[in-house]
């Protein structure tokens, strides 16, 4: 079955992506593909490589992208909530006049029409929110 | 082969201006609104204050987007339905609410909140492939 | 020496603000900021509450709040006076303490 | 075609639960996500409310989220199973639409 | 001259995991012990879960931060206040709390969580010259 | 009077920070004292100098660093907090082998002690949060 996953918050405050990420592995352990994980609002926040979690705890940009190369995920970051809350990648840094980026690898910043089209193709969207 | 239609609706629980989920599920909306799917509009609990009339927020250095609910006809946006309960739970009436309309090719000016029992809510809910929640 | 108490989310989602006045001293102040103004609303299931933790404390809300929301001050119950932020300053300046109910 | 509905509050703190016990159709299923399971506690106020609710629904909590509270599955009300993150998806496959109560 | 020692009490309302409010709290209480201050903990509605025993996150992948609960003893944190109400609305005891003790010059395991009617915890709040909320 | 602020949210998603933007910017203009603005959870969100929000919508970061110029605010963001999310100052960015920084001006990054301080030093500490 092809799933479609929304995570609406950003990392470590709430839980919605740490559970988001536990479901999308589930659902590929189970041989369910996951068609694409769509991070808006704060959920763009997953997307920075910037972050330096404790030692002891989880990394969870780092599981992402790690997940994301492993089954080869479609990790889109929406472009507009990415803007208000600053997180770039080198193209749109340059556009804004940026003098930084710091998206992390294995996610990719687009429109919002990408969650919609995820709506469609999806035969399951599951949303993780606060 | 073009993919069947499938029926979008977007649910909204939270008062507008506290957070930004309102504004960004808005945006979705009209984003939406260009892949010609079936959409619906769902206000209910704290949503209903999204649809207040008469919003101003000068005072609190936001942006005022409640006037592009009124513009959602013009998107092929025809279907707002506000729960009934959860208006007089907190002490409106539709008199409270912004007048949105939209035109057909027969007809001008056709209002697009419909006013639903919370049963009714639950109905159309029920009836929908995808439900967006933020 | 008296408390102010803030609170921001709308008592229909959150328990906040009916934990506040669960905790009100008499002599307290209760300012409703941000998305708890609704709250306040004439004729809302909230109402009855506010007014009778009103006859202890006094009740607040903050107008710029209520306008962004499309709520004017005479829909407000009657216990309810309304402040702008230089009032929240005055009331957070006049009570020994304030406590953000989050 | 029935729905899976993920609450991922505590109905102490939030609407969230009363909300979506009260738009639930018969043959759907509430899963209890995140803070949302302490709500299922035996012997708790909600407890009662979610078993009415259980004869109509089937009520799901999420394992790993009650060992992370200090619940155990022994602790909660009769009416609810307890599922793990592979559980969650197969609800979510077996249902026609997955609704998030936000 | 030093500052007059003030009195600060940390309010908890929230369960732990489902958000970071819990972790960030307890990280203030610890660096906030070095500074002399008069230090009290509250923990009413959802925040009693804080306290309870047998959290196990391995499931979830989070870090389970409860143990330090445990330790607040050894920071010179000694005055856990938790509501009864709170617990009974949730269907727990004092049984399915944490044991956190300290320890004085006179006496070893002296209990820190100390169970206070709702009332009695307005006038804990009401006697504070610090309120810090998360 | 002497007044700390601490802000707990992020900018857009939640209100907080407006509201204490607001709060601030009245206690001043009634003549008061701001000893410090103390940004802590995803409240540190508000310091970082990539948001580009939408031309019609208020710039929050802009106006917390122009509000901190004009009065010489001592705006904190918790290090720990800053960490956990991707906040990072040059210096920090150079200690954790981070290849780019995004701390907006007029923010300085310390550790979660300046709360405590702010609130010894303050005759009111007030706080915006969730």
């Amino acid at each position: 079955m092809k799933f479609g996953i929304v995570v609406n918050e950003g990392p470590y405050t709430h839980q919605a992506s740490d559970t988001a990420y536990q479901f999308a592995k589930a659902a590929l352990d189970k041989g369910h593909e996951v068609v694409r994980v769509f991070f808006y609002h704060d959920g763009v926040n997953n997307a920075t490589r910037l972050t330096v979690p404790p030692q002891d705890e989880r990394n969870v940009q780092r599981n992402w992208s790690e997940l994301g190369a492993k089954h080869n995920l479609d990790m889109v970051v929406c472009i507009a909530a990415a803007q208000r809350r600053g997180i770039l990648d080198e193209n749109e840094a340059k556009r804004q006049g940026k003098d930084a980026n710091n998206i992390a690898p294995g996610f990719r910043i687009s429109g919002l029409g990408q969650l919609i089209e995820a709506g469609i193709l999806a035969d399951r969207l599951v949303v993780f929110g606060d | 082969m073009a993919q069947a239609q499938k029926k979008f609706l977007y649910v909204n629980r939270k008062a507008p201006h506290g957070s930004i989920y309102a504004l960004e599920s808005l945006e979705v909306v009209l984003i939406g609104a260009a892949f010609e799917q079936a959409v619906s509009l769902a206000f209910l609990d704290d949503g209903v204050f999204q649809l207040a009339r008469g919003q101003n927020t000068k005072g609190i250095g936001a942006k005022n987007f409640s006037g592009t609910y009124r513009a959602l006809g013009d998107y092929d946006v025809r279907d707002l339905y506000v729960e009934r309960e959860s208006l007089e739970e907190r002490g409106l009436s539709t008199d409270d609410l912004l007048e949105i309309t939209h035109d057909t090719d027969d007809e001008e000016d056709i209002p697009s909140i419909k006013i639903v029992s919370r049963a009714e809510m639950a109905d159309i809910m029920a009836s929908q492939d995808v439900i967006l929640s933020f | 020496m008296s408390t102010l108490h803030t609170v921001n989310k709308s008592p229909f989602e959150r328990n906040s603000l009916s934990s506040c006045l669960g905790h009100c001293k008499p002599g307290d102040a209760v300012l409703l900021i941000e998305d708890a103004v609704v709250g306040a609303r004439k004729g809302g299931s909230f109402a009855g509450r506010l007014a009778e933790a009103g006859k202890q404390c006094s009740m607040y809300a903050l107008g710029p709040d209520l306008a962004a929301r499309g709520l004017k001050p005479e829909d407000m119950d009657a216990c309810v006076q309304v402040v702008d932020y230089g009032g929240f300053v005055d009331l957070a300046a006049e009570h020994a303490r304030t406590q953000a109910w989050l």
